[in-house]
């Protein structure tokens, strides 16, 4: 190693070194370079198509169940009954958000778009249950027979119609299957 | 380097490195045979994050993979997305709109420049330098927040679509993106000021871990790990898909700026450049973005004919081809993932003989290394 | 200390049945305590200041949530070390893993006895002050081979291992570095070269100014100093990125809270030295601090001494938090090719200004052009 | 290390290791109680301010956990800071995936912590196995399977802010801790 190249060593350190430390003087100078979100205070400002936790509107849903066929985690269980009126009554509707990977694949698929993203994203919790979303807070057994219920008694009803032009033991038989048709319903639990 | 290591008797340590470990990227584990310093074999052991893509990939339908695909490469999600939706269109040929393409090719620049930042941050903070890791990330923060804008989400976006994208730039994205190309382009001359050219940190890269061209290419490296070594190969420019052929970019090598040819300074270099010509692939697409529609007509219960396609990106760790087979069903019969990464850990252990543990930590973070894209 | 107990003991009465030798000691336990209370307080803030600066510097803020803005920050943080739980590795070897922060910690501590931090404030102003400093503080290597040897761990292992070779091979740049200070002094005594740097020449009294050959001593001692300190770009021992944490990787608790103090500690030691031996130490510019009553002379000179102390450490974590880390045969390099040479040749450079100029320095002399 | 009932700490979760000799101070009489309260307070305060987390990534979790401590959300601020070495950290932030093969070394990292010690899952992955709950063969469906879990966040991954809630929490949950002077 010659001198010179010696001395370029040491030249060329000591250059660089002060080019560096000038940029990280500014930075720790200059007051308008902090860019820190002090954030319980402070937030950003979530823009509107923001992925954050999944929520239904349980009036608008119809329980087509397309959610749950796109779902690729199955992180959406849903349950359902079919109602007096041929529509799908819904008996629960959980959604997973500790299992959920926020893709958004649900609400491009949901017909009736009762399936969105809130802006939501901060919901630590002390306990794996507390992750699952129960959108209807009733329970979903009692749901269930309260729709057997109805649906026996409209089952009854048009029965009861029925049984104006035909004969009292065809009527009784139909009122039996009826009820066979309700307990089936009852959930397994 | 060589080190003499038959003058004294020594003996020869075995040393874990990983899986937690702060400079292995993850939960790569490296194992160490060492004479002192002086590393005599490294042996990668990966697997650690072995979450069996691929054979998800199988199991659930082709729209259904596409957020999986931005667990492959987290710090390259539109990459990998785009990659996906590029090669399940050229199986089932399907035409793409070409503002989706655009928006494409603006959303796979930004994720590389957001990419790379990472790798620039992260290498420097394995060299010690901690603050430019933090500057890197200042800057990466605000391409999430544009990919936030655009499709709802900071690292896992889902964006692209089989057949487009999942939706148009929201009024006022172009024009932030502009904003922060103006933004981040001086930024790049501030980090070279800073740390690139630093007499320490040019003196930790130059000459370690040198891969010559033929053997790059005989160990099948990609990206940036290839180009590093003077090999002008860019998958935008040697096999151009989608819309890039209509760009002037140039294709950054390695030309032994501070050392010879190959070596961890040049990929580092690399690096850096790329994200310089990315800035202008961007600013180029935002200038010249059609109107029109982003979305092709796709079927929604999509079953693409019987075949196979094998289609290979240009991703920030290199090439991601996606050999996918159909049988014509919603899922894909078979479906392999062609990393970088996963090519980078074969060269590894040939190029760390006779280097010191710092230099491992060097060569780890110079071929820019991730694990979900190793282990898959 | 017998002196002062002597004078003690003739100014209160109430002492004079007392035997000598207690009063001594009573002095020594309570100027050790009065040490060990500032140099606590020091390494605490330190810390906290060290967090305060990387924020600063990295564009972000650093505590500001523990007590007001941050500044109980310190006190968090030792409550949490001291109530931690303590583990000792079950294949270490347990007497030398609890011996070795004690060490470290009394090397960077025992070294505060010595520092000049006001006309009068000196717990004991030893003839030999710098050679004590650099023997004291030699005690770290041993404290940190220690740890490292007995942590049975690999990566301390090695952490011992660097900072063995590390901090023995800098101890000599440094002390070449530092005695053109002691050549322009003509006294070891750290308190005599700070009062040959006094005079009505202001900042140009200094050591520093003194010749081009004792400038370059300044810059030469600061970096081979960083270097003895183990901080970055030095910081291979404990290098986070290659050893996970170097030389403490299995220290748990308060046994870690001492080498976390001992480094701020060493930070201090090297400011404190840097500012005794080239800055001037406590004189105040164009004033005599000396010729004020006792009380206000000392609290001046000890605020200027502080001063400049804590300057010369913000400087040390500026550099720290922007310069990448050398790699181990760099580091060597750096030594024995580029800081050795130099510092002797800077010794020989002073020596030969010494001797021709008759020890006058270039403010001096011009200063004399002006009659 | 183990729990100890006389100790009166509450089981299980995190453990909030009350050292031996404080725990005698329950015996000495209603005053003791009202020092003993403050000294839980201080204890706990110093313990929730200073929580230094380990410097443990798998996957994309890592990466926000890495953009929360840098400067746009500057953990540091809540005196979180990142060690490398599981002795030195209180707080085991298991950011990412945990598949079978990396079980083992997470427990074993867990145990190499110092008590008392806390740990939160960040994200799907670390929660329930997330993406990978119904398809893989070789992810370990929630951390909570391997080591006890103080804080639960949701999100994949989680923002930064949510992080940083579930921080918050934690600190809560801390401050509530009985250490010292529990009912034996």
């Amino acid at each position: 190693m010659g001198l010179k190249e010696y001395m370029n060593d040491i030249v060329e350190a000591v250059t660089t070194t002060a080019k560096g430390m000038r940029i990280t003087a500014r930075y720790g100078v200059d007051p308008k370079e902090e860019v820190t979100l002090q954030y319980p205070e402070e937030r950003w400002e979530i823009p509107a198509g923001y992925r954050g936790f999944l929520n239904n509107d349980v009036k608008t849903c119809t329980a087509c169940t397309m959610c749950v066929k796109v779902c690729p985690v199955d992180c959406i269980s849903l349950e359902s009954v079919r109602g007096a009126d041929k529509k799908m009554v819904l008996a629960s509707y959980d959604i997973n958000i500790g299992r959920c990977m926020y893709c958004g694949l649900c609400v491009e698929v949901c017909p009736p778009k009762s399936l969105k993203h809130t802006s939501g994203y901060e919901m630590a919790s002390v306990a794996r249950g507390e992750l699952i979303l129960h959108f209807i807070a009733e329970d979903a057994a009692e749901i269930k027979a309260r729709v057997a219920r109805q649906v026996a008694e409209a089952a009854v009803k048009a029965e009861a119609a029925k049984a104006a032009d035909l004969s009292s033991d065809l009527s009784s038989e139909a009122a039996r299957a009826a009820k066979e048709e309700a307990a089936k319903g009852e959930p397994k639990k | 380097m060589t080190v003499r290591t038959d003058a004294l008797p020594t003996q020869e340590m075995t040393i874990n490195m990983g899986p937690q470990h702060p400079s292995t990227h993850g939960v790569l584990r490296v194992i160490l045979t060492t004479d002192g310093e002086v590393v005599t074999r490294a042996v990668p052991d990966v697997g650690y994050l072995h979450r069996g893509l691929e054979k998800i990939g199988e199991r659930v339908t082709y729209a259904q993979f596409m957020p999986f695909t931005d667990r492959l490469d987290y710090l390259a999600a539109m990459n990998c997305n785009c990659a996906w939706a590029w090669a399940v269109e050229k199986l089932a040929k399907i035409e793409v709109p070409e503002r989706a393409e655009y928006l494409r090719v603006i959303v796979c620049e930004l994720n590389r420049i957001s990419s790379h930042l990472i790798a620039f941050g992260s290498y420097t903070a394995d060299m010690g330098a901690f603050t430019p890791f933090l500057y890197a990330i200042r800057e990466r923060e605000r391409v999430n927040d544009l990919f936030e804008m655009l499709c709802g989400n900071r690292l896992t976006y889902n964006y692209a679509r089989v057949g487009g994208v999942s939706g148009d730039a929201p009024p006022g994205f172009l024009e932030k993106t502009k904003e922060f190309l103006d933004y981040f382009e001086p930024k790049l001359d501030e980090y070279n000021n800073l740390i690139s050219y630093n007499k320490i940190f040019v003196h930790r890269l130059a000459n370690v871990a040198v891969i010559p061209a033929e053997e790059a290419v005989a160990y099948g490296l990609t990206g940036p790990n290839l180009r590093g070594s003077g090999v002008p190969f860019d998958l935008r420019k040697d096999e151009p898909y989608s819309v890039y052929p209509k760009f002037d970019f140039k294709v950054c090598v390695g030309t032994g700026e501070r050392g010879t040819p190959g070596d961890c300074f040049d990929r580092y270099m690399v690096r850096i450049n790329e994200m310089r010509e990315s800035v202008r692939i961007v600013r180029q697409a935002v200038a010249r973005i059609p109107d029109g529609p982003v979305m092709a007509k796709v079927p929604r219960l999509f079953k693409p004919p019987a075949g196979e396609a094998y289609f290979r990106s240009e991703c920030p760790r290199g090439e991601t081809g996606i050999y996918l087979i159909s049988d014509g069903s919603v899922n894909p019969f078979r479906l392999k993932i062609r990393t970088g990464s996963f090519v980078a850990m074969n060269i590894f252990e040939k190029v760390t003989r006779g280097l010191m543990i710092a230099d491992i930590v060097a060569v780890i973070g110079s071929l820019d290394i991730i694990l979900p894209e190793i282990d898959r | 200390m017998e002196a002062l107990a002597r004078s003690l003991m003739n100014a209160v009465p109430l002492l004079a049945g007392v035997p000598l030798w207690a009063v001594t000691l009573l002095l020594i336990v309570a100027a050790a305590v009065v040490i060990l209370v500032f140099a606590l307080t020091f390494e605490g803030v330190g810390s906290l200041v060290l967090r305060k600066v990387a924020g600063d510097i990295q564009a972000r803020i650093g505590p500001n949530r523990v007590g007001p803005n941050g500044i109980l920050q310190f006190l968090a943080d030792g409550v949490k070390l001291v109530l931690k739980e303590d583990i000792i590795p079950a294949n270490a070897d347990r007497l030398l893993f609890k011996l070795a922060p004690y060490f470290v910690f009394v090397g960077s501590f025992a070294a505060f006895v010595v520092v000049p931090f006001g006309v009068g404030l000196i717990a004991a102003d030893l003839n030999i002050g710098i050679y004590y400093v650099m023997a004291v503080t030699s005690l770290v290597v041993v404290g940190v081979l220690l740890a490292g040897w007995a942590s049975n761990n690999k990566w301390a292992l090695l952490g011992g291992m660097r900072a063995a070779a590390q901090i023995v091979s800098y101890e000599i740049p440094v002390g070449m570095a530092l005695i053109p200070a002691v050549l322009v002094a003509g006294s070891l005594s750290l308190q005599d070269i700070v009062r040959s740097q006094g005079g009505l020449l202001g900042i140009f009294g200094w050591n520093l100014f003194h010749n081009p050959f004792s400038f370059f001593s300044f810059f030469l001692y600061f970096t081979a100093a960083q270097a003895e300190t183990n901080q970055t770009p030095f910081d291979l021992p404990e290098a986070e990125s290659e050893l996970v944490s170097g030389y403490n990787v299995e220290y748990s608790g308060i046994r870690f809270g001492l080498f976390f103090l001992a480094e701020f500690g060493d930070m201090f030691i090297v400011a404190a030295l840097a500012t005794a031996c080239f800055l001037g130490g406590w004189n105040v510019p164009f004033f005599h601090a000396a010729t004020l009553p006792w009380i206000w002379g000392n609290l001046l000179s000890l605020g200027v001494f502080l001063a400049k102390a804590f300057t010369m450490v913000l400087i040390m974590m500026w550099v720290r938090w922007t310069l990448p880390r050398l790699r181990v045969d760099q580091l060597m390099r750096m030594a024995w090719k580029y800081l050795v040479p130099l510092t002797f040749i800077n010794l020989l450079g002073v020596s030969l200004w010494l001797l021709v100029f008759k020890g006058k320095g270039i403010p001096a002399m011009i200063a004399s052009l002006f009659g | 290390m183990s729990h100890d009932p006389a100790h009166g700490t509450p089981p299980g979760k995190g453990g909030a290791g009350a050292s031996a000799p404080f725990v005698a101070s329950a015996a000495l009489g209603p005053e003791a109680h009202v020092m003993v309260g403050n000294a839980d307070l201080f204890v706990n305060w110093a313990r929730k301010s200073s929580l230094w987390y380990l410097l443990f990534a798998t996957a994309c979790c890592g990466i926000e956990l890495m953009q929360a401590g840098a400067s746009r959300y500057d953990l540091d601020r809540f005196g979180a800071v990142f060690r490398a070495t599981p002795r030195q950290s209180d707080l085991l932030l298991v950011a990412g995936t945990i598949t079978h093969k990396m079980a083992d070394r997470v427990k074993r990292l867990y145990e190499q912590m110092p008590e008392p010690k806390y740990v939160i899952a960040m994200g799907s992955c670390a929660n329930t196995g997330g993406p990978f709950y119904k398809d893989s063969y070789c992810v370990v469906k929630g951390v909570d399977l391997l080591i006890p879990v103080d804080v639960y966040i949701p999100g994949c991954p989680p923002r930064p802010e949510a992080l940083i809630d579930g921080i918050m929490k934690l600190q809560k949950i801390i401050m509530q801790r009985k250490n010292y002077g529990a009912k034996a």
